[in-house]
């Protein structure tokens, strides 16, 4: 019995993350809250898309279900698992059944390797990124099945747009992740490191985050990967395998309920994942701004109150809304709703204030917040572009990101190269 | 840290390695056959995972299962399967097939029974952290010619399927 | 039963070769092109298990610089056989090896 | 110019040979189909994404207008030409009584010559509104809808409190006008067009510079205006391609002679040209509007015209500038109360010839672009 609650206990204590510590018992605990963080997530990413757009567009969003509609996106997946599962009469029953899944695995199992702190991680790996890269690389295969299985027209020609489309823009994705890779390995041994934690703790040595380095070509390194990540996940304005108006739905043409739902969840869990590559690898990944120029225990003291009060600022909000509810008796349940969920937002600001708690929970926080920032840019492109035509996107893959991205890379190896030798020699 | 369980996992993998291989091979669409290579392939990269080479492993699916097999998949797709699958599928030269297989297969057996003695008793250590690290240094150390000669290859590949898959050049 | 459990080079090198006798029947019997294809593919990763099985006896990391080039390889051979693949299926519409029966047309 | 007869540089008979030809993809687009406005099918030939050519499928939104017009009186005809193009129902309104009024040799008094003015050029800019928001959602755009649902509703306002109705309106009658404007009608005008004008820069701000809009809509759907002339292409689609032809210049009719506004046309004949040419409509109508407001006479609202139409037996054509371009009335009387033969010469049916000419060699994405750029409605196109 002691020895369980010392393997249990032994994670706590180190300073690895539970993967490379071998311990199972944390290695499960992370899974369940990464995956869970993830779906709540997803569900919020749900609500908050259809809001942010609603109100970009002159018009309220949901309203009904819930204060403020905070429930649509429970009611939305309540109706999706009850509705008929339709399969054409001749669809290639396997693989149709099939391919929503690959889809979602491949979405969910790179969250394997995504930092949130340096030991908040399930494990880290020595080819943390090609990991990643590779694994988020399959989901294209899951498109392929349910565009051809389908045995229709529209799906398979979304289903031929996104495959080319997603190999095309890996190749840019690639460079631009290998740039990153190469300023890694400025340090004193040479050698860089693929690792997710090994490069923000590059990030965290060298004092700058990897996009003002060697400016302007860490900044164009980010601009490729930001603009490649918005293709690569099918997203507006480079949302040609579902563009509605189109292929009225490209690949997922012939799902529905519960299977429809699964390519939703993987979309936005994919657009996590990216966004969350984007930041580790830029960003600086969990750590909090200016952690040397701002250093020392009172800025550490200071910064370690953010994410209480981000989550006490969300929750004054929500009151100065329970006070501008309509006082009618009709909304009286409603406007409870709503104060209940300010309550939560609250306590959990409260909850963060506790040092114990607020010294463990900040890089994950400042990880989250890195995050959020590129789901609302995901958002704000869906509200002010129109959509990118085939050949027009194929154009600028090849021709103006791929050449661009070498650039860079040769650009980055010349500018470290001449660092070492000059500088430091 | 070690791999757990590896007798367990090396069934698993190779079982799902060979029941994917026998689909390729046996399977009327390509697109099934194409998935079951897909399913091999991934079995694979694991199977790389536990012999210590995780940077292999990571090129396996990044390159074969996501580039090599899509591009597959987009040819079967581009090309009309209906005709081809109604037709005979396998040609008059089988049993010269099986022959010349299990020929070889009797060779293999004679290899492996004969030659096992000149290996090692137990394998050597192999450090997984730094694995990446040393395949570069080797690929861009003594491997740099060959590397070369590499990137000149695709390059002939590129131009060649270029050439050969337009229309009009 | 003791040599079943305790996974040694041979059990990868026997997996190997059976892979590699799976990719051979492929390549020798079916008509049509892309699963002669695949075959192949399934002959190069039999070769790639058995480079990197050595690789992992021997304690070096040869085997798998092998590996990688073979990978590099197999991508282009994928790519020029689907475009010789589309040529073929351009002028003769049909994806069957066995009409693959004129040096010129 | 070219014989009348044939297309210049396109042969339409003769399909362009496919990358593979065992692969030529044939794609059902609509009845059902969120881009085709309405119930447009169109069969599209493709090689890959490229169109070989398509096929316009019409008549599912057919109602036989033109047969119901046999068997009504001219009054009791009047509100279906409303369910025509339903989006510009007040232009097609002004057509049919301004045919019947010069079948009956009668002509509306000054005073409801220009509120018929205010209320067309209103509806233009409403339409044009509709066209934007719905084009730029085919695009990709979904953004602008909602700008121009939002400014279209001020129009439909102002046609709530004239007549009652919002869309079908049905606001003019033959020899005048039904109802005398309401208290403050000028002034909500004047307010519209107040609030309106920054509007239009606000649409354009997000499209005209807009590099992906920019993209998307140069050279696509390139028609020249010799293949318009021949196809009878009328409207901003003929005026993007340079051909200045304006019916309320050209053969001007209500009162349009008395107000000063210019043409605009475009280059290229392409999409982009006549998103332009629409936008800069837009402007021209706030200023022929402003122009009506305050030059607006008093006096009476209706002509004299029997209760009891019986117009002398002869036949009648007449065609006033609709939104979409030249909406045709043509009429044959035989001396009874009701009409021999009525034939309305459509703009978007017309208009619809064209999608083939310009969608051939481009992509599948073109298709839904051109469709939105022909602003075509199925009401009018199947009558």
């Amino acid at each position: 019995m002691g020895r369980i609650i010392l393997y249990i206990q032994s994670y706590l204590s180190s300073d690895q993350t539970p993967g490379a510590a071998g311990n199972m018992f944390w290695v499960l605990v992370y899974i369940m809250l990464v995956f869970g963080g993830l779906s709540v997530a997803v569900i919020a990413m749900n609500w908050l898309e259809r809001k942010i757009l609603a109100h970009m567009q002159v018009r309220l969003g949901p309203m009904r279900v819930g204060p403020h509609g905070l429930l649509q996106p429970i009611a939305d997946a309540l109706k999706l698992l009850l509705k008929e599962d339709i399969m054409p009469a001749e669809a290639d029953g396997v693989i149709f059944w099939v391919a929503p899944f690959v889809v979602v695995l491949a979405a969910f199992t790179v969250f394997v390797v995504v930092p949130f702190g340096p030991t908040h991680a399930i494990t880290d790996m020595n080819i943390g990124i090609l990991f990643m890269l590779g694994v988020s690389s399959l989901s294209v295969l899951g498109i392929v099945m349910a565009g051809w299985a389908s045995n229709s027209h529209y799906p398979l020609i979304g289903a031929l747009r996104s495959s080319a489309q997603m190999v095309s823009y890996e190749v840019a994705m690639g460079l631009a992740v290998v740039s990153v890779v190469l300023m890694t390995s400025l340090n004193a041994t040479g050698t860089g490191t693929l690792s997710m934690i090994g490069i923000v703790q590059a990030q965290q040595s060298q004092g700058v985050w990897f996009i003002f380095k060697f400016f302007p070509l860490g900044l164009i390194g980010f601009f490729i990967f930001a603009v490649a990540m918005v293709a690569e996940t099918n997203r507006a304005p480079f949302d040609l395998a579902e563009a509605e108006s189109e292929l009225t739905a490209g690949f997922h043409t012939e799902y529905s309920g519960f299977r429809w739902s699964l390519f939703f969840l993987a979309e936005y869990s994919a657009m996590i994942a990216v966004s969350s590559i984007a930041v580790t690898l830029w960003l600086g990944g969990w750590l909090r701004p200016f952690p040397n120029a701002l250093s020392g225990s009172t800025w550490d003291f200071m910064f370690s109150f953010f994410p209480a009060a981000a989550f006490l600022f969300l929750a004054a909000i929500t009151f100065f809304n329970v006070v501008r509810m309509p006082k009618h008796p009709l909304f009286r349940i409603q406007t409870i709703g709503l104060a209940g969920f300010g309550v939560v937002l609250g306590l959990i600001g409260l909850v963060l204030l506790v040092p114990a708690v607020r010294m463990r929970v900040q890089d994950i926080f400042w990880f989250s917040a890195k995050v959020a920032a590129f789901m609302y840019l995901y958002i704000w492109y869906r509200g002010t572009f129109p959509r990118y035509r085939f050949d027009q996107l194929m154009r600028m893959g090849w021709k103006v990101l791929l050449p661009m991205g070498l650039g860079v890379l040769i650009l980055t190896a010349g500018v470290a190269l001449l660092q070492q030798n000059l500088w430091h020699p | 840290m070690a791999p757990v369980a590896t007798p367990f996992f090396f069934y698993l993998l190779s079982g799902i390695m060979l029941i994917g291989g026998i689909l390729v091979i046996t399977r009327k669409n390509p697109v099934h056959s194409a998935l079951a290579l897909i399913v091999t392939l991934l079995a694979q990269a694991s199977i790389y995972l536990m012999l210590y080479a995780p940077f292999v492993a990571g090129v396996q699916i990044i390159l074969y299962a996501g580039g090599i097999m899509v591009l597959f998949l987009f040819v079967i797709m581009l090309v009309s399967i209906d005709r081809s699958m109604r037709e005979r599928q396998f040609n008059s030269q089988w049993v010269a097939g099986i022959i010349a297989a299990t020929a070889l297969g009797g060779l293999f057996i004679a290899v492996y029974t004969k030659g096992t003695s000149i290996f090692p008793e137990h394998a050597l250590p192999v450090v997984e952290n730094d694995n990446t690290q040393k395949i570069a240094t080797m690929l861009y150390g003594q491997y740099m010619f060959a590397f070369e000669i590499a990137s000149l290859l695709l390059l002939v590949a590129i131009i060649g399927a270029v050439v050969m898959a337009k229309k009009k050049i | 039963m003791e040599s079943m459990l305790h996974i040694t080079t041979l059990h990868y090198l026997v997996l190997g070769a059976a892979l590699f006798l799976l990719g051979v029947i492929g390549v020798l019997t079916r008509r049509n092109v892309v699963i002669v294809l695949m075959s192949i593919e399934l002959i190069l990763n039999a070769v790639n298990l058995n480079l990197v099985a050595f690789s992992r006896m021997w304690g070096g990391l040869h085997g798998q610089v092998f590996a990688i080039f073979i990978i590099t390889d197999a991508a282009a051979e994928a790519a020029v056989g689907l475009g010789i693949l589309i040529a073929f299926f351009r002028n003769k519409e049909t994806i069957n090896i066995d009409e693959v029966n004129l040096l010129k047309w | 110019m070219a014989d009348q007869n044939t297309l210049t540089h396109l042969d339409l008979e003769t399909p362009e040979k496919p990358f593979l030809d065992a692969n030529e993809l044939v794609i059902n687009m609509g009845p059902q189909h969120p881009a085709t406005h309405g119930v447009l099918r169109v069969i599209l030939r493709l090689d890959g994404e490229k169109v070989l050519g398509l096929e316009c499928v019409i008549g599912y939104l057919h109602r036989g207008v033109e047969k119901i017009g046999e068997n009504r009186t001219y009054t009791m005809f009047n509100p279906y030409v409303d369910r025509m193009d339903y989006v510009a129902a007040v232009s097609n309104g002004l057509g049919y009584c301004e045919t019947v009024e010069k079948l009956l040799n009668v002509e509306a008094p000054p005073r409801a010559q220009y509120v018929r003015v205010i209320l067309t050029e209103l509806n233009r800019i409403a339409s044009h509104q509709l066209w934007l928001g719905t084009h730029a959602l085919d695009i990709g755009a979904i953004t602008p809808l909602f700008y121009t649902f939002r400014d279209r509703e001020e129009i439909l306002k102002i046609y709530e409190k004239y007549c009652g109705a919002r869309l079908t309106t049905h606001a003019f009658r033959i020899g005048g006008l039904q109802y005398e404007t309401y208290n403050g009608f000028e002034a909500d005008v004047q307010n519209f067009l107040n609030f309106f004008r920054p509007k239009i820069d606000e649409y354009e701000e997000l499209l005209t510079t807009n590099r992906i809009w920019v993209e998307r809509t140069k050279n696509v759907g390139k028609i020249s205006a010799e293949d318009c002339i021949a196809l009878g292409v009328t409207g901003p689609v003929l005026r993007a391609s340079g051909v200045k032809w304006d019916i309320r210049k050209a053969l001007p009719y209500a009162n349009y002679k008395n107000f000063d506004f210019e043409i605009p046309t475009g280059q290229h004949g392409d999409t982009y040209d006549r998103y332009l040419v629409r936008m800069a409509e837009m402007r021209q109508s706030v200023r022929i509007i402003e122009q009506a407001i305050d030059a607006i006479p008093e006096g009476p609202i209706m002509a004299k015209v029997p209760k009891v139409m019986k117009p002398p037996a002869g036949e009648v054509y007449h065609s006033i500038e609709a939104p979409k371009g030249e909406l045709g009335y043509f009429i044959v009387s035989d001396g009874s109360t009701q009409p021999y033969r009525l034939r309305v010469r459509p703009p978007s049916f017309v208009n619809l010839q064209a999608l083939d000419l310009m969608c051939r060699g481009q992509l599948v994405a073109d298709v839904i672009a051109v469709i939105g750029t022909l602003d075509i409605v199925l009401g009018e196109v199947d009558r």
